[in-house]
């Protein structure tokens, strides 16, 4: 984390970083605004992991060789890392996972079975990303507990009015809520919600994939139970994730996926755990991507979360500016840059997303068409898709005119 | 540009044939595509085995509602069994643009939507890839 | 898979595909003999996974622009790769995992849980790695099966003896074997196995994690239900696993993991799910991790499945013969190389393992020390830990003569 | 291969010193490192808040039971407060050789197993690092 006063980033010496801008699409530079769905890589953190690979690969854990050695040390410090970017209390309550999907079903699937019964409320909100949505369905059907969503207003601003009303209809015991609308990039008022479950002695969930790659996050300010992330939208490999979770709970929860590394000892008719946070982490783990991870967040490190939030937050700024000279775009969302992330959606006249995304392609500007895996929220919203654009610490401005050029010809082609 | 948006193809998009709905459809289908949201209905009017009349009514992205106003001019007048066999090919060939696979999905929205429409109500053939146990259909 | 005779390969080539080996320990080049735990890895597998991060990298399955097209092209191209290696009926088949231990646990978890109730056996074996293992205890424990497990003769050998008494306990339901014993090499009869649990009208979950590496596997022609494979043992990158299954079986089981690419449509009170594969592939896939398989699995085909298994074999017969010359060591496991796969199990006297492979470390010499996650068959077989030297189609009997010097000197340094 | 095995270490691993058990313990118990199968028991005897006698048996690697057979020596005399108060890095300097995070833990079940023992026995404090609920201890 950065000081008081975060350095302004210059996206353009940061591209220079990244190899896939030298791609082309055609024939054109690439425009890539689709990092709310998955980053782009830095050439350090592809280097750190072709350089584990090629120097110190080897099983974690297990081996007592200088290879086992290099590659235990290398994967646990990947964890400490990870411990410090979001201030975690310890590094047990840090266990890796494939994704922040994974890592959400793991709470359903552990916790939320144990605590959850007849008589009982989970509550999540219609913001929810399917992977913060459909594993608590999942989990009210099998325990019996009831699933209760917190509304949003027509421009997807959370809404808090239904609190006292779900309070009355049983114990709440989880609260699962987004950091960040990956879809609207409205951030939902988190430590109200939090302050509430606190109240009712439920456990907080937070889905911070849209977040820890872009600001600083810090788990104990936030003081939720758990909070999980992905690596492949923090500029880490695909295949790693984090659970972050509170050690008093972690410790007396029974694990989820059983195997290796996860034991202390097996019986034919008997088996115990190992401890945290190995008992959360059954089989040969993402060792390498774990690596990959933790160059990621050096990197970030370096640039400062301070200083992509403030750009992201420029840029947005401008962005919105920008689309707004679009005739017949609307923006799907709060209007203003205050309340939200780099993330834009909108839509343009009767023009489908999908048609305006191939079109852009043509420009070699990628966007996302679609659902965003927020089925819910858009049916809420009143659209079937949305375009969205989202933005990370190499977005530039010249970016978002290329954006802005490609609407205009978006509307010309299709005769609007 | 061009090779992406055929005139061709922006002509069916904004100015679909057959478009509307028959009074006594002898079948009728609709087609969704939950991923983008594109949406068919189409009405089939049978006499003798043909395909007497065909009307669509539908919203989503140029290529789903362009195909399936390509797709009712091409099968208007044919055998029900031949109009079910059609091919994906068939659609792809018409629209005349180069499609990913993404794309394709929109592209056959609307044949899919026919093929189902034709075996419920004249009891032809469905082959298991247009396989749809209920309203909520997903080609692919 | 290469035709009749297979060709002979040269490790001396192959090395030199594989940039680790230029790496030195302790001022001595390095002699990898833990391939059983983990692969190393070729620049070819490197090189693809990189270049796809450098210019193809973006979500899969989501993306209309060409980016996302490429990407998602790369990722279901690996899937068809994999469907091919082990010649699986249907790509729909073939679903990615993180690991050997994730696609057991599935298995287990959904299945398992849907077909096993009280009056129903499972059966497995003492051969298990901890990953065959435990979730069979778990699954048992939950539905009120009986586990009931095959016993080994003194050299690791599977004993059917017992199953007919084991057919009377119960409807046995599903039986979960190993295709080699990553601890002592050998290979049940599983054939011998199928047919048993066929006539039981059982599922059969084939532990494929040693064998999918180093020899030519097809599924249909063992006629199992379900198989399981690590990419990173197969000179894939971690974070990567294969779980194949009847599509009959798995397109009426519910799913496992929940949330976005699985679903089909999401509402707030219900979900319908996604077709085959991607209904078992909850949230961001390792979809880099897949380029590199399919990599990984062009070179293992380049160089031929069938030359891999006769150079294993080749060079484990090389080693039971030189391991023969140490004065005090025993073979732990069957001591012909007919039998078995690539992996040798030893000890020494009473020298522990631990210090027989921190002294070989000195020597540059990689080999694990332990229970091998198989404690149940080391306290079948007597022997707290063993030393074990496994080996892959990199292996030279040069490296093996350093094992054996380096075993000279561990009996001069323990005064044995 | 001289930082390794050092004479001292080996020495210590061959003739371990205070090799056997008590007829009257004080204290006792049990550890063991189920990963590699390290094995301890020691028995300790109190007199007047100092350990007056400790024996220990076990079987393990050469680290293990050297580190063991040195705590024995170094903890003789001494006040039980001090020895259950002693630091893991005292072991460590002890046995004078390089070790990784998994040897560490080889070196350390001795002086793990006598915190237990002194805990059990005379009510010693037990930092929760070494924790352990049942005689199936890991240490780390
Ligand atoms: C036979 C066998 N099964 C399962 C596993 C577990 O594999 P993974 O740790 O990759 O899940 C291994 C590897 O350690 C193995 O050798
Ligand atoms: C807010 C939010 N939650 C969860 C996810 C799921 O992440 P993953 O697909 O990496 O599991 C995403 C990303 O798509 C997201 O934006």
């Amino acid at each position: 984390m950065t000081g008081a006063t975060p350095q302004e980033l210059d996206p353009t010496r940061i591209r220079a970083d990244f190899p896939i801008f030298a791609r082309q699409v055609h024939g054109q530079d690439l425009v890539y605004l689709d990092s709310a769905s998955t980053s782009q890589k830095p050439q350090a953190m592809l280097d750190a992991m072709v350089g584990f690979y090629s120097t110190s690969n080897a099983n974690v854990h297990r081996g007592v060789y200088t290879l086992g050695v290099e590659s235990t040390d290398a994967y646990e410090a990947a964890r400490d890392a990870v411990a410090r970017l979001i201030n975690a209390p310890s590094r047990r309550e840090v266990v890796f996972t494939r994704n922040t999907t994974e890592a959400l079903n793991l709470v359903a699937k552990t916790v939320g079975v144990e605590r959850c019964g007849p008589g009982d409320v989970i509550v999540s909100t219609v913001l929810e990303h399917h992977a913060n949505l459909v594993p608590w369905q999942v989990l009210a059907q099998a325990t019996g507990a009831t699933l209760r969503f917190l509304d949003v207003d027509d421009e997807g601003r959370l809404q808090l009015d239904e609190l006292d009303a779900i309070a009355r209809e049983g114990n709440v015991r989880i609260v699962a809520v987004t950091h960040q609308s990956n879809t609207l990039g409205v951030r939902p008022p988190v430590e109200e919600l939090v302050r509430w479950a606190r109240a009712q002695g439920a456990l907080v969930v937070l889905d911070a994939a849209q977040t820890v790659p872009n600001r600083p996050v810090d788990v104990q300010a936030l003081d939720v139970d758990f909070l999980a992330f992905s690596g492949h939208k923090t500029l880490a490999p695909t295949g790693i994730g984090v659970l972050w979770g509170r050690e008093a709970i972690l410790a007396e929860t029974q694990p989820f996926l059983t195997g290796g590394e996860m034991i202390r000892s097996v019986a034919l008719d008997r088996t115990s755990w190992n401890t945290l946070p190995w008992k959360f982490e059954a089989g040969t783990p993402a060792f390498a991507e774990a690596v990959g991870l933790h160059a990621a967040i050096d990197y970030l490190e370096a640039v400062g979360l301070d200083a992509i939030d403030a750009h992201e937050h420029a840029i947005t700024e401008y962005a919105l500016g920008r689309l707004d000279e679009v005739t017949g775009l609307r923006i799907v969302g709060p209007p203003d840059a205050a309340a939200r992330g780099g993330v834009v959606s909108f839509v343009l006249d009767d023009v489908h997303p999908h048609d305006i995304a191939e079109i852009l392609d043509r420009h070699a500007v990628c966007v996302r068409a679609g659902h965003h895996c927020t089925q819910p929220l858009m049916q809420r919203l009143g659209h079937a898709a949305t375009v969205r654009a989202s933005f990370y610490l190499y977005t530039t401005t010249a970016e978002i005119d290329r954006l802005i050029d490609g609407l205009h010809d978006v509307r010309r082609v299709m005769g609007v | 540009m061009d090779d992406l948006y055929r005139e061709n193809l922006m002509d069916h998009y904004r100015h679909p044939r057959n478009h509307g709905t028959l009074e006594h459809p002898d079948c009728e289908a609709e087609g969704k595509n939950p991923l983008c949201g594109d949406e068919v209905e189409l009405d089939v009017e049978v006499v003798d085995g043909r395909i007497n009349a065909i009307r669509f009514t539908g919203n989503g992205c140029a290529v789903s509602q362009a195909a399936t106003s390509m797709l009712t001019d091409l099968v208007q007048g044919l055998p029900v069994a031949e109009a079910a066999a059609l091919p994906s090919q068939a659609i792809i060939d018409e629209l005349g643009i180069p499609l990913s696979a993404m794309r394709v999905k929109c592209a056959v929205l609307g044949l899919g939507t026919l093929k189902v429409a034709l075996h419920r109500g004249v009891g032809t053939p469905l082959p298991p890839e247009w396989g749809a146990d209920d309203d909520e259909m997903v080609w692919g």
